[in-house]
Parts: C-alpha cells; structure tokens; sequence
C-alpha cells in the first residue's frame, strides 16, 4: 500500500514513478498487497469498460449528428475509476472535462452527460450527484475554486476533502499557481490531479514546460506530490487513497501527476494524425490501462475475457436507453435562457424575455 | 443615529453582518493586520477573528476565484480588490464563473459573494488607481453592480449586497470616502439593489450620475439654481439592474437629460442611459440625451488629472446648454 | 484573383506579411503543427518555419503579456486567442498594458502586436465558446478593435492590422469562416482601419452591424426589397476607432436607424452607436434609434442558442416597424 | 567568485543561502577575492550612499507635499547597486517599482523619477536610459514581458540579458508562473529577481506562501535558481554577475532570490509599525547593507567615515537641483493626456480633445 514512506521513495526530483504493475499486468513490487477485494476489483473493471464503452458510443452519437462536441477519455480510464472508487459521497469533485469514470462514480447520470454534449445546460444540474462541479471549460480556472472550497471544509469543520482535475496543458496557466499557492497557505484539503496525458490538443508537453516532470511543481508550493503510472489502475488507487487520507488528516494539499496518454482524439472535431506519429500511439495502446487490468485478473482467474463481448452488449444497451432519455428531454423553453441567470428574475431581464416571447408568439413561437 | 463617512459606514455593515451571520468572511490583499489600505477592515479581525477577516496572497484571480468556491460551498465571502485597476487579473473568474455558475448549473449550485471595489479618480494616485471598470461588469450578464454616493446608501447597500443569492460587485467611489459625513443607523437595514433614487426633484432637466460624480452635479446645481434652473438629480445607484423606471419618468417629465460618468466614453456608462432614455421617453426629448464623460484616454497622472476630471463648473455648462437648446 | 474564404483570406493575409517583413511572428495555442482549430494558421509553419509560428504553452495571459514584450523589442507578434471565450485570463496584460505602453512611456516604447480571436455564436458550441467581448475592449482606450464580414476585407483590414504601430484586436465572425466566398486579390493591399462601409446604400432607414450580423441582415434585406423598403445597410468594420462620419451622414439622410449585434444589450457596443446617432443626427430622427441585440444572459448552449441569435425575419420585423413608426 | 560549483553548493531545495560577508561586514568564505577592484568597490559604496540620500530626500519631498507616494527602498540597497553594476546598456531593465539605485545606473536621470512621482507621466519616458521599461504598478505582470524580450533577444540574435524585478508579494500572481515557464520554455535570457523583503505592504511572507523559499519556485519550470544574501553587497554583485552570464551563455533563465528587508514603509502612506515589531526592524537594521559594505571598507582602509558626512551634503545638493528641475518641468498641457495614446490621434480623439480645448477656452483655460 503506498504511504508516508512509499512517498518519500517516489520523489518527483529524483523522477521517480509509482508504478504496481507492469505493462501486461504483472504486478511488479515486492511484497505488494492487493488493496482491496476480488470483488470490488471486478466490479472497478466492470466500471472501466463501462466508462470505455460509454465513450465509444459518445463518439459514434455525436458522428451521427446526434451530439456536438465530445472529448474522449479512451486511455485514461484507470484514473477516473481509482478516483471514483476513493471519493466519497460527502467529496467535492472539481472536474476539467475529461474524467467520464470518475464522474459516473460521483453519481453523475449519463443521461446528462449526454445531454450536456448535446448543447443543454439541463445536463449540467447533475442532479443525483453530491458536491460534483459542473464541466469547466475555461482551462485551470477550476482549480482555484477547489482551494476555496477547501478553506471552507476547514472553515466548516467538515471532514471532506476535494479533487480537482486538471490536464498536462493546464499546469501553465497563471491559475494553477494560485490555487496550489492559496491552497497550501490555507492548509486546505485538496488532492489535485493533473492528468499528463501528454498533449493539449496538439501541443506536445515539452513545449509546455521545462520541469522535469509535472509533480515536482509542488515543490513551488510545499505541496507533497508525486508521479504516479496512470494506466496502472492498483497504483492509482493506493495514491488516490493515500491522497484523500494525507490532505484530511495533514490539512493541506496533495498533488497527483498521473501520467497516462489520451489515445484517441481530443475531441470529436479533432483529428490526432496532424500531429502524432502511429507509432507513439502504437506505444501507448501497449500500455492501456484496460488491458493491464484485465491480465491481471485473468490471470488471477476472475475475469473471464469471453463474458467481456456480452456484457459490453448489455452496458450499450443500457447507454442507449441513457441516451434517448436524453433525446427524450423537454424542449429548450425561453424561460430556460433567462430564468436560471439570478436566483429572482430582475425586471430587466423580464422585459428582454417577455419581448422575445412576444416575437415569437407572432411568428408563431420558431424564429 | 452615528455621525459617519463612507468609509465608516462600510466597516459598519461588513462589522454587522460578520456579527450576525458566522458564514460571513472577509478577505483580500491587507484587509486583516492592516485594516486595508483605505481602512474599511479596520478592527474586524481584532473583533471577529482572523479565521473570518484575514490577509491572502497577493493574487487576484485566486481571491476570486477561491470565494467561488467558498460560495457554493455555503459561506458568504465578502472580498476586497485593493484597487479598481487590480481587479483585471481576475477578470476571467469574474466573467467565466463567477457571473455564470448558477446559470450553468441550473440554480444548483448558487454563488452569493460580494467583490468590493474602491474605484475611480480625483485622488492623486499612480496609474491603475483611479479606474472607472463599471461598464466591463454591467456588460456582463449575471452580475450585479452597485455604487453608492452616501454613507447611508452605502451601508444598507452593503448588506443588501451580502444578503444577495447572487454576486454583486461593489464599488466605492474612493474619491468621496472621508468626504461625506451623514447620520448613518446603527441597526441594520438594507435598501434594496436595483433602485435609483431622485436626489432632487425638478422640472427643466434630468441629470444622471452616481458615486464620486453625485457630489459634482450637485455642485454645478447650485450654480443653477442660482440662475433659476430647475434640475433633476438622478443617482443611479445600481448599474445593472438598471432603473429604467425611475430614469423613464424623469425624462418623460422633464425632455432633457445630461449623463455624466467619469468612466471613459466609448462603450461606456453613458452611453446605455443615453439608449434607455431613447427607448423610454424618445418622443418627449426637447434636446439631445448628452454625456458628459471621461475621455477615451488612460486617467492622465495626478499633474494631468485636472483635465480629466469633470469640473462642476463643465457640468453647469452642459445643463445650461441643453435647456436652452 | 483567387476566390477564398475567410479563413483562406486571413490565412493569405499572414502568409504575405510573414513572408514581406521577418519580424512578423505568429503564435499561441496550436497555431504550429495543428495550424489552428479552425486552420487560419494551416501550413504557415512549414512554409515559414518553427522560430517564426509556433505553439506556445497554455496560458493567455503569458501569450498577451510576452507579445507586448516582442512587441517594444522590434518584432510584430500577431497571437491568437483560440476562442473568444479564452481571452479573458489575458484581460490585465490588455487592459493595464498593452493598450497603455506608448501612452505609459511617452511614446518611446510602442506596442505594435495584433490579437487576433475568433469571435461569436451560431456554432453550436461549448459554453465560452461563442462570446462577443468587443465592447470591453472598445471601452478600453489605447486598443483598435476591427472586424471584418467579408474575405476581401478580412485579408486588406488584417495587413493594415499588422502594419498598425499600435495594438490592434482583430475579432474573426468565426460562424461565417466558411460561408463566404469571394475574389480576394493575391497582392497586398490594406484597408484603412476605422473606416465603415455603406454595404448598400437606401432612403428609408439606416441599418448598423458588422461581423457575423451582416449576413443576417442582409437575408433580412431581401424581404424588406421585396415590400419595397429602401434599406442603407453599414458595415461597421471598426468598433474602435468608430466612423462617425458615415454614421451621421446616413442617419442625417434616412432619419431612421436599427443597430444589430450579437453581444449582451446592456452596456454593449449597440449603446455607443446609439449615442453616436443621438450626437450626430438627433434632429433628423424620425424614430427612436433602436438597437437588436443578443439578451443580457449567458449565451445558451447549442440548443437554445436559436432563442439568443438574431434572426433575419427578426431584424426584418424591426427594419418595417422602425419605418411605419 | 560565485560559479557554477557554488551553484551546486548553494541548493534552494536545501534552503542554502549564498553569502560572502557576515553583518559586520567581514569575510566568512575561505579564499574568497574581491571581485572587482578597489576603486570600482568605492564607487558602488558612493552609489549606494546616493541611492539612500535620494530616497531619503524623495521622503521628506512627499511629506512636505511636493510630490505624491512614494515607495522608499531603505534597506534593500545592495540588490539595486548590485545590479545597476552588472546590468550592460544593451541588457533590458523591466522593473517593479523599488530598485531606484539600479534605474539610476541604468540611466534614469533623478529628474524623470522626481517628475513621475510627481504625478506626471513624462517622468516615465527615461530619455538616456536604453531598454529601461517604466514602473509597474500591476504586481508580476511586467515579469511576461521579459520572457517576452527575452524570445526577441534570441530572434534577433542580440547578445542582451533582461533582468526582471520582482517582490515576495509578486511571486503569488499568476504571471509569475507564467513568464518563468515561458522563459524557460523559449530559451530565454533572463535574470529574474525576487527582491524578498519580508512584506507585501503588510502582508508577512508566510502569508504569501509555504515554500521554503522563493528561490525554489524554479524548480516548477527547471528555472536554475538561487538564495542570496540581498544585504551582502558581494553576494548580490558575484550572483548577479554570473546570471547574467549564465542566461546568455545557457541561454535559459535564471532566478535569484535575494533576501532583504525593507526598512522603510511600504510607501509614503504606509504605516508599518501597525503590523511590525521593532524588535524586527532591529533585526534587519544589524544586517543593514550600507554598514556592511562601510566595514568592509574602513576594514580595507578604503574609505573614511568621517568623510561621509560631506559628500551626504554634496548628494543632497544635487538631488535637490534635480528635484527643482523636475519642479520647472514644463505644466501639463490638455495634448499630454490625448497624443500619446496612438501614434496618430484618431479623429475621434482629436474631437474630444477639441471639445475639451473648446470648453477651457470659455472658461479661460483653467477648469
Ligand atoms: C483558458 C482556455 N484556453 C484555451 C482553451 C481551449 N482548449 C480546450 S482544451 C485545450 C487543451 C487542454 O489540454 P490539457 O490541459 O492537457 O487537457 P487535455 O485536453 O489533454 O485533457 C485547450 C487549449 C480553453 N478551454 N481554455
Ligand atoms: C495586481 C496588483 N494587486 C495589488 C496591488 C497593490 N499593491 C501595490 S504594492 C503591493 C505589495 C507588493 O509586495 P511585494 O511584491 O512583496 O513588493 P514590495 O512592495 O515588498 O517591494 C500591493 C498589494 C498592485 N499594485 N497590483
Ligand atoms: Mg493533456
Ligand atoms: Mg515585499
């Protein structure tokens, strides 16, 4: 299990990454100890291919025309089921975009997910999730917020603690600094996690920075960190663990570089081949985090890979119901553009909706 | 019923409303030891504690941006920009989040703090001192934008803006901090955001302004009065919402209106009054609906100001110009 | 001549000036290899090579603050905001500087840079991904601030911004990139900046837009033609410096004048053109000056985006309301 | 002479602080030489005396009302004159706004600091000094445009080093992120100094931030980086010397943290005795950089105290000559505030600057 010593092992100055496993899912430390049950093993491997298939159709409904945008996680997903799995419901999760397990696991529904890809806000109430930010576009600028919550946890005396998401590309705006800044001063029970999925877009991560690795930022800070093999799922889920533990009890922030590989596009009107080479990618597939995990449980006889293909058909089955419910949503009202923007509709913004409505009922309620 | 000046009575609300609700915290460059540069903070967190009224580091976006996350996490951050141009660095978790997260999320999740701002010229300061950034927030859906001219409208204002569910930007007119002393209540009471006020009643002109101008016009109005004039003072009080209300029944009474904003003139202040007045009362207009503004120049340093600046003397030359027009 | 559009003519537009001055840099996010997300700047790097248009990191305010630092250093840096909605964390470097180094400096530093940000809805969108920002940074004095609706203008306003000596913010309608196609001459030639276009040219009412709404408005044109309304249709082109002159002299012809543009109605760029008529022509108004603008709500996502847009029947309805008035 | 061994001794992840004298002013490092001659040694001394007189005067300038804040730089002489010794007239200055003793070496005349502080902006326009930016009020932000310079620096194949200036305080902001990760990632050549008085404005630096030191923040963008004694003249000057060097040669950014206290108040309206002690004060006044250098001096027999007294008297003769220079600067004129904006006044500026001459004609030309 990794902990206080383990951390000091695994120094981002020396460039050290935590890692369980090897890239075929033979667990590679001595005297390791499985971290939690067969049984919610499967069930986190379940969760993964949950994820990984729930991404595919994502991308094959918005190529139909049925979704806009989407940003795919395919690669990435043993992070966001470790996260899922540590994060409890009394939490706050502070997402960027690109953490579908984790989000599921938060109790986000997946009829707003793809609802909110398919351009209505009603997909951003999250409305069963506890203490789960919505989608924040604006890169980094919700990491400052995870600082502020923090100081209020404190402020509250509530034992809960935050994690908040942010990419490799991320780490260079001026907000990163500050919220690891603010929320080391304020001893605030933040884990944030920068997902280096080795590229922001098309900007490969050494034309982003010098650093030697993305964890070793906190030193800036005093904020404990480390890097962490992000396609290895036990590694993170000990460091998710630990991490939660660390920042509650020690009352201050920890910082988590997973570093993992977003193997498909970054996001559906993106298109990767202008920019990587077939063999980088080829590289990365190798180390895919759902291969990984299924060797290792096939060869602890848990998984058997043949029930994979049934069970895959019954999760699209499930997405597909999840994604006409959301084609099913009520229309966009006009009401629905005005009456969210304060908490009492003021007397300006009644006249500029009651206006619309009035044109509207004279051309027969379309524009 | 306490004697106090604007300053006096901000500290005076921030120090009631701390007392009332422990979800109330104050933070922001110096606002803790020091008691802020203007001393608006002074002696609340001697009062209230240094876990509700303390210093943060000096970065902007992070003050901001770390109050979001205070106010959805279910306090009322209360938080100081040391100077109108120091809130630029946190344009970006004013515009992107602050303003839009109950939007966002459908009233989920709700963002009720308070960023105040000393704010705009006639001080003698260095560059970035002396900015008028009102029209940057008005033009940005999802907030609130007040300005009071007294040290009455000032306090009820205040707690009105922290008893808000939703931000509110609060500007100080610096200018007029000592400036203005007035009875100020000690008990509490809010007045309500949104609502202009007509300072004076008149026939011939309205005459629109709010914060360090108020003080201005109503210098250039004795001078009309001197000469027989009879002129509408408008202090607008609230940026957005804006009181179309108040501002349409003047006009329609009185068909001329002069708008005066220290804020520069393109894309200004000035020039939504001047629309509204054209939507309200465009068939009672006896004169064109004027402003008198800053100009579209940075504030020149203190040696320069003087040109900058709206004179009272500038301003009764407009009154008389329109009403004679 | 070659026929383009407007990401083709923008494209041109660098190309030319890349090649004629090589203290022409071209940066930001994915502007290199990638060639931009809406490949403005495709094919740019190969052909101009990696020192002179590149990716820079993640961080807008560093893009902004180190091209002002170029920029008094010799070189011409044009950046790009990827999307309108990302220029935002670079507002103090804009605000507090770029905009302000000559006039800081007396003129001895001066900050000779474009940034060039795709700009406005209709693209089904992400939120932020569709903002109209011009207002602020018309507001904000020491910038130019140009938009061009058509290719030929896009490619003559863009050399004429680089050319500028000083900042100039070059907003991109990204919904009508690829909409419009038209000859745009392989040379060099310049628009001068500040400098409004009578698109078409009418007796009865003067129509004001520029960007993406020019598009709309001319739809709307058709079915005003058709009911025989006689429609002057300007082109602003520039927010800052804004053209008076033809501003008043259409107005002074037609007596009546609707503004349309896509950004929030409060505080927003429709309110300065507003006043302007009201300064210029107020006594040959006919009808109130009226503006058609975007809502002072966030701008909805994809699916309720129709509600926000300006439709051509819209404006239509307008224009034929304005001249029974 | 401070190289890159010392560099290697002098770790900031060790919170090892580079110094040469004691706080009397005696030599503590074995072989160390002096690392220029006698002659030049007098003359940064003189230099220094200089500086200190001026603020001094400027002081009792704004108190007697002839000029309006100012920020005194007490205490943190070493690091200006320092600087002001190294710094080449190809090499760019881009100042905060408390290093007055190396703007003057730089080439500020005295009066355009007395006229700027005075509240005119012809004050900022430093007519001898090449490649000296103006003053930055908005805290860090000035540190991007050195990376900025420093990318041009490299285009234009110019041998120039920048040296970007910075407070405790400003270490907090975004933008000093921001522009160490665009140095470093652009290769480019400049000194940024982090001059770490203790304060900002009243703000102790634990406030500000928990990293063991400031200097240490380069390692977040493989920034090389130091701690140095900033009341140490010799420290400052041997450090100073090899950065520039160091970025020029290496082409890549260096960070120096020079730690030093402000003596004086924040500005002229600050108060410090309302958040500091005056045992403190008395701390840093045994550690004052004047008395050390002095020491160092007398020690050497390089320099007669009693002898300082008078050449005080002739600095404050000229200082105040340069003072009434500023005071005769030609008045502000109604084109000084609308023809710097742009190059070529747009019409629109020119028909507000003609309403506004208009006006003042009627009034006679005042307001
Ligand atoms: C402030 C800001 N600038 C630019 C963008 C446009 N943008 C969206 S995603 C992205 C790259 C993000 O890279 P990274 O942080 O590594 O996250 P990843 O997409 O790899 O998960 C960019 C530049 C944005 N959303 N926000
Ligand atoms: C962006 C910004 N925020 C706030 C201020 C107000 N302010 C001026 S100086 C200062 C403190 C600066 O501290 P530090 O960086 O340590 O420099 P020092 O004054 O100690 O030299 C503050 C907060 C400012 N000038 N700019
Ligand atoms: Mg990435
Ligand atoms: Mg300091």
């Amino acid at each position: 299990m990794f902990d206080l010593k383990t951390l000091d092992k695994y120094k981002p100055i020396d460039n050290k990454m935590y890692q369980v496993m090897d890239d075929e899912g033979k667990v590679i430390l001595k005297n390791w100890q499985q971290p939690m049950s067969d049984e919610d093993l499967v069930d986190a491997f379940k969760d993964l291919l949950f994820e990984r298939t729930t991404d595919q159709m994502a991308v094959s409904y918005q190529r139909q025309g049925r979704m806009f945008t989407y940003p795919p996680n395919l690669g990435q997903e043993a992070i966001h089921i470790a996260a899922g799995k540590v994060i409890k419901n009394e939490d706050w999760f502070v997402p960027a975009f690109r953490e579908l397990g984790a989000w599921l696991a938060k109790g986000v529904s997946l009829r707003e997910i793809f609802l909110y890809f398919k351009g209505n806000e009603d997909g951003s109430r999250f409305e069963q999730a506890n203490r789960m930010l919505p989608v924040s576009v604006p890169i980094a600028s919700q990491l400052v917020h995870a600082a502020g919550i923090g100081f209020a946890m404190n402020y509250l005396k509530e034992e809960a603690a935050s994690f908040a998401f942010v990419g490799d590309g991320g780490t260079s705006e001026g907000d990163f600094h500050e919220a690891l800044n603010f929320a080391a001063v304020w001893n605030a029970p933040v884990v944030f996690v920068v997902q280096n999925n080795q590229f922001a877009i098309s900007v490969p991560l050494k034309m982003q920075t010098r650093s030697i690795n993305l964890a070793v930022k906190g030193v800036a800070y005093d904020v404990p960190s480390v890097v962490v093999d992000g396609n290895d799922f036990f590694a993170m889920y000990e460091v998710m663990a630990f991490a939660r533990e660390f920042v509650l009890k020690e009352k201050r922030p920890f910082l988590i570089e997973a570093r993992t590989y977003r193997r498909g596009a970054h996001t559906t009107s993106d298109d990767p081949t202008r920019y990587r080479t077939s063999e980088e990618e080829e590289m990365w597939a190798a180390k895919d985090p759902a291969k990984r995990l299924r060797n290792y449980l096939v060869e602890k006889k848990l998984w058997n890979p043949e029930s994979e293909e049934e069970l895959v058909k019954s999760f699209k089955k499930k997405i597909d119901s999840e994604f006409e419910a959301a084609e099913q949503h009520p229309e966009y009202r006009v009401d629905d553009v005005f009456d969210y923007m304060y908490e009492k509709l003021p007397d300006e913004l009644a006249r500029q909706k009651n206006m619309l409505k009035n044109y509207l009922s004279t051309v027969g309620g379309d524009k | 019923m306490k004697v106090m000046n604007l300053v006096q009575a901000i500290t005076d609300g921030l120090d009631l409303m701390l007392t009332e609700d422990k979800n109330v915290i104050v933070y922001g460059e110096d606002v803790g030891v020091e008691g802020g540069v203007f001393r608006v903070t002074e002696g609340l967190q001697l009062k209230h504690g240094a876990d509700r009224v303390f210093d943060s580091p000096l970065a902007e976006s992070g003050i901001a941006g770390t109050a979001l996350g205070m106010a959805i996490s279910g306090l009322k951050p209360v938080i100081e920009m040391q100077f109108d141009g120091f809130v630029y660095p946190a344009m970006n978790q004013i515009l992107s989040h602050i303003s839009r997260f109950r939007n966002r999320t459908r009233g989920k999740f709700t963002v009720p703090m308070v960023i105040r701002i000393p704010y705009g010229g006639g001080i003698n300061a260095l560059e970035h001192h002396s900015e008028s950034p009102e029209a940057y927030f008005g033009h940005t859906p999802g907030l609130k934008v007040v300005i009071p001219s007294t040290p009455y409208d000032a306090k009820g204002m205040l707690i009105a803006a922290i008893e808000d569910p939703d931000p509110v930007i609060f500007l100080e007119p610096k200018r007029i901090y000592r400036a203005i002393k007035q009875e100020v209540p000690e008990e509490k009471y809010s007045i309500p955001i949104g609502k202009a006020k007509v300072l004076n009643p008149g026939e011939q002109i309205t005459v629109i302004a709010y914060g360090a101008m108020i003080r201005e016009v109503q210098k250039a109005m004795v001078m009309a009065k001197e000469k027989g004039y009879s002129v509408e003072l408008i202090d607008l009080r609230s940026i957005w919402p804006i009181d179309r209300d108040t501002i349409r029944e003047s006009v329609r009474k009185t068909g001329r209106v002069l708008v005066v904003t220290e804020a520069a003139q393109s894309f200004g202040p000035a020039a939504e009054i001047i629309s509204i007045v054209n939507e309200e009362a465009f068939l009672n207009l006896e004169a064109p609906p004027t402003r008198l503004t800053g100009f579209d120049t940075v504030i020149p340093l203190p040696l320069g100001e003087k040109y900058y600046m709206i004179s009272p003397q500038r301003i009764y030359g407009e009154i008389e110009r329109l009403i004679k027009y």
